[in-house]
């Protein structure tokens, strides 16, 4: 697969994930938090998708800028900005490439991670789809550092992002509207947090697909 | 869900129109930017206010657009901050020469909408300044947090510097009023039931019937504890007590002394969520009122109705902002808005 | 029963005592009658105007006694028309040389005790005349009952008669134009939800997920029909449609022509019935503006919020009212009550 | 017994229903008007036995006025108008009389009606209480004139009472604010008239039972 069909098929995937889970990332949202993000998500990729065509598909970073433009313009809020920061940062660290390697994507990620705490003022701990995020791409990199091929880095990638949502959901939340509720936020899902492992678990999926499927796309 | 919708994700623009088609000579619609702007704005001999924040607060902030109150709101779909676009977008159309003030509740999601149109806006060279608003006390240890949260309060804050903007002030003695004002104000919500935004179609909390939610924030997010449904005066003397017993974290991790102090007039608001019909507030109000004055202060204006509600919660917030001659003035200058009953 | 409330049975002593702590200048309680009077009444120059109706409808009609709109209001119970003392004794305290004007709502309990308080008046020499109010279109059939109900469309008679009294009109004359006013104003309101009387104690009616309640009356009385729940759109084009159509039956028993012709200007009102927030009442207002111009009438002035209420139930009505330009000035004239935003 | 024995233990005996059931008259109520009526009710008849050693208890007239004028200044709408005119002419009927003839009642029952039914712009078939009230003290005068005895004629009374109440259930309502609802009054209890059927059903169990007992009241 080209790089720019692997970003195609990255973006078709994640957007399938948002907008057919839209009720649950609200439910999910709803039970520490103030139950928009299912709704921001689903209608910030929708968007996507309805533009699909009209945009600049010539490199991924042309694609990824496109992406972050109309997530910033439909989104509001956390989401609107995390999600806008992180596809912005990782188009410009992809640059006009049209071919990326394994580095260029580490870099890109890198980019984007640091691009998201620093608009969201979090860190790692902060329990925020950045405790599920980080060690999942991190994951991703080793396997295909390793030369373990995408889709078994994107399995790995989808197994970490999962344990994570598992293990911070006693953590208490410290950013987001989840946090206003101190304590009782323990013992609840991270709404971000979950989304990056349904997001990782369906790549990991379309990857496994023979190529033709993927290519096909969603 | 029984709310009268047609389709949930067309609530908000519906909405909107509505307003403009209620207040053709005032009121200004921009679709692209859910917008909602005086027809008069932007005016070169006065600063340009602009509330952004998410939906589902009214009349909090697009009907308090007006003569005295805001020149412009942008909220966001339903509890969610605008996108930055629309931020970046009505701050260009409300362009004045003096500068642009954006009124900010004090959220992650609205701090960083606000934050990322601003940068875009200097880039541009145009003037813009941020106030925050934050004069929720239910969130004691805002350590975990971005600090507290701006709710029913930022009401005073609004009419005090709408008013002194029609005057012709200057952005940064805007800035520092605005900063005095929240200062002096501070507020605690509590929820009798949750509320369902249109676009999820279920409650986001649900309470048994002996429940009440204490400290809950404007969004349907819970507060501080669940505790046992007690009665009218046992839940404003709990509300009142936290307002008054309040020290506000300061910025070197201290706190500040209590903001109201024996002999202080004070504007006290009894605020409705939404679903709450306005003769419970009054029952409310009255007991506020004795326990305000109880503890030696001086209710010198009353404001009971809803100012910033959470969709059709049902529940309340008391709201104390200490006033002087100078905010008196500010509080009663003549103010014309879309929430309006002649 | 999630209600702020202390003791169901002092519910609107208590919200009648927040009204006057809430408003010291210009409002004054007199417990012994449910009274809320204004301070600055009776004047010998003005004709005296007293509502009266049951509890529950807040605004109506004890929010809404100030300068410009009513004298006095005394209401009974939670949905209880006052008991003829009441009247008597807010009668006596209201006494003014003009003379006193009743306005009723038309239910026969309200008829009853404004007609028993008129006889003990009459027998005192108070010199008192009464307006009924029934601006209701959704009770079809009034052969079975003692005709139309007064519901939201009140405000407007007793904003024009409340302006009209302060620049000295006679009794004889307000009540030509609240007859006036009260022939070109018709209303029709529906519910999504029933309401629980604090002392009932649970809903007077239930509506299922998928149900509504169509021209419901104020009381929580089941209306004209129940039906499936149906678009915000749907809606107000079934109760613009009724109000529109509507012939009202006239004394002979035969029916007048509809009151609203094309070209016709009116007042539009969208009232909530007290749980419905006010973001829903803006959709409708979208729809009811955008159907009354299809109709070739012209919207000259928007009303919008909560006027008359049932409890916290969730539902609205509409209301038209034909203006001609002395009704305008009537309208728009100055008016002070308790429901205000500063 | 003498009359004014009688008339407490007959205001007692009403009071007592109207206090007693202020939650099933409201529900009653409810069904199809605004469910009110059990607090009017209740309300008055309270206010009626808080005053009660402050009432005129000379004559069976003073305390009726009593009863009257306490309901009028109490109860607000339908209820109190038209229970405070039955009971103010009755008491206008029975003048200052000490001992009371079976056609000293007729007179102040025909007056009581006749109140009521100007007062309520109201006649039989209305499916108001007056369709309980007017054919139960018709039976009460039938058997007490055919020197039936006071418990007999009562009891004649609460059977026709509460006859009627079943009666006129499948009637449409057409006064009171059950009459907006039109044809779907039909099929429903009117309150007042089930109201009027317990009180006379708790007046023949009062007189039913050892006079002793009887006097002691309440
Ligand atoms: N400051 C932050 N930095 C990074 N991620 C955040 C931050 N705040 C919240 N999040 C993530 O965003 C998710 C919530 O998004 P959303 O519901 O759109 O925001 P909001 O809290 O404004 O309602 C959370 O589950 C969390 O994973
Ligand atoms: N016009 C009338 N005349 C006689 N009785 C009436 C009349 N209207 C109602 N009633 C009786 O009063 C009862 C209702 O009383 P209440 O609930 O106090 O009145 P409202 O209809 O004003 O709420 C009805 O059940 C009926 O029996
Ligand atoms: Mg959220
Ligand atoms: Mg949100
Ligand atoms: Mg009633
Ligand atoms: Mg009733």
């Amino acid at each position: 697969m080209s790089s720019i069909d692997a970003t195609e098929l990255f973006i078709r995937t994640i957007a399938d994930v948002a907008i057919g889970n839209e009720k649950y990332f609200a439910d999910l949202d709803g039970v520490c938090g103030d139950g928009d993000f299912g709704i921001s998500l689903a209608s910030g990729f929708s968007k996507v998708m309805e533009q699909w065509d009209a945009l600049d598909h010539s490199t991924t970073g042309s694609l990824l800028k496109g992406v972050a433009t109309t997530i910033a313009s439909r989104v509001g809020g956390v989401s609107g900005a995390i999600w806008g920061t992180a596809f912005l940062r990782a188009s410009v660290a992809a640059g006009t490439k049209t071919e990326l390697t394994i580095d260029d994507i580490v870099a890109m990620l890198t980019s984007a991670t640091e691009g998201m705490k620093k608009r969201g003022q979090s860190d790692l701990g902060d329990k925020t789809l950045l405790d599920a995020f980080v060690p999942a791409w991190e994951a991703f990199a080793q396997v295909a550092r390793a030369g373990g091929g995408t889709a078994a880095a994107l399995q790995a990638a989808s197994v970490t992002a999962r344990e994570k949502t598992e293990e911070i959901k006693p953590w208490v939340a410290k950013r987001g509207r989840a946090s206003y509720t101190g304590e009782r936020s323990c013992g609840t899902y991270d709404a971000g947090s979950v989304a990056v492992a349904m997001m990782a678990e369906a790549l990991a999926d379309a990857w496994s697909r023979p190529i033709s499927v993927a290519e096909r796309g969603v | 869900m029984k709310k009268f919708v047609n389709d949930p994700k067309r609530f908000v623009p519906e909405m909107l129109k509505g307003i403009a088609l209620a207040n053709p000579d005032t009121i200004k619609y921009v679709p692209e930017f859910n917008l909602i702007m005086r027809t008069d704005a932007p005016r070169a001999d006065k600063v340009s206010i602009i509330q952004g924040s998410g939906s589902g607060h009214e009349p909090a902030h697009v009907m308090i657009v007006g003569r005295g109150m805001l020149d412009g709101a942008c909220p966001g779909d339903v509890f969610a901050a605008p996108p930055m676009d629309y931020v970046v977008g009505a701050s260009k159309l409300l362009n004045s020469p003096k500068g642009i003030l954006h009124i900010v509740n004090n959220y992650s999601g609205d701090r960083m909408a606000f934050e990322m149109a601003t940068e875009m806006l200097d880039a541009e060279g145009i003037t813009v300044k941020t106030l925050f608003v934050d004069d929720d006390v239910a969130v004691q240890n805002s350590t975990y947090t971005v600090g507290r949260r701006g709710v029913a309060g930022n009401f005073f804050v609004i009419k005090a510097l709408g008013a002194a903007s029609e005057t012709g002030a200057s952005l940064d003695d805007l800035i520092a009023l605005g900063q005095r004002v929240n200062a002096a104000t501070r507020s605690m919500g509590m929820a009798l039931t949750g509320c369902t935004p249109p676009a999820k179609g279920t409650p986001i909390f649900t309470l048994a019937e002996d429940e009440m939610e204490m400290g809950v924030g404007i969004h349907g997010e819970p507060g501080r504890a669940r505790k046992k449904f007690v009665s009218a005066n046992e839940i404003v003397d709990e509300m009142v007590e936290a307002i008054a017993a309040d020290r506000k974290p300061t910025a070197d991790g201290g706190t500040s002394a209590p903001a109201f102090g024996n002999g202080d007039e004070v504007a006290l608001m009894v605020n409705g969520l939404g679903g709450t019909p306005i003769s419970e507030l009054y029952v409310l109000y009255a007991r506020a009122h004795e326990q305000v004055q109880k503890r030696g202060l001086n209710v010198w204006r009353s404001y009971v109705g809803e100012y910033c509600t959470s969709l059709e919660m049902a529940g309340a917030s008391v709201t104390l902002c200490k006033v002087d001659d100078q905010l008196k003035k500010l509080l009663t200058a003549p103010a014309e808005v879309p929430i309006r009953v002649f």
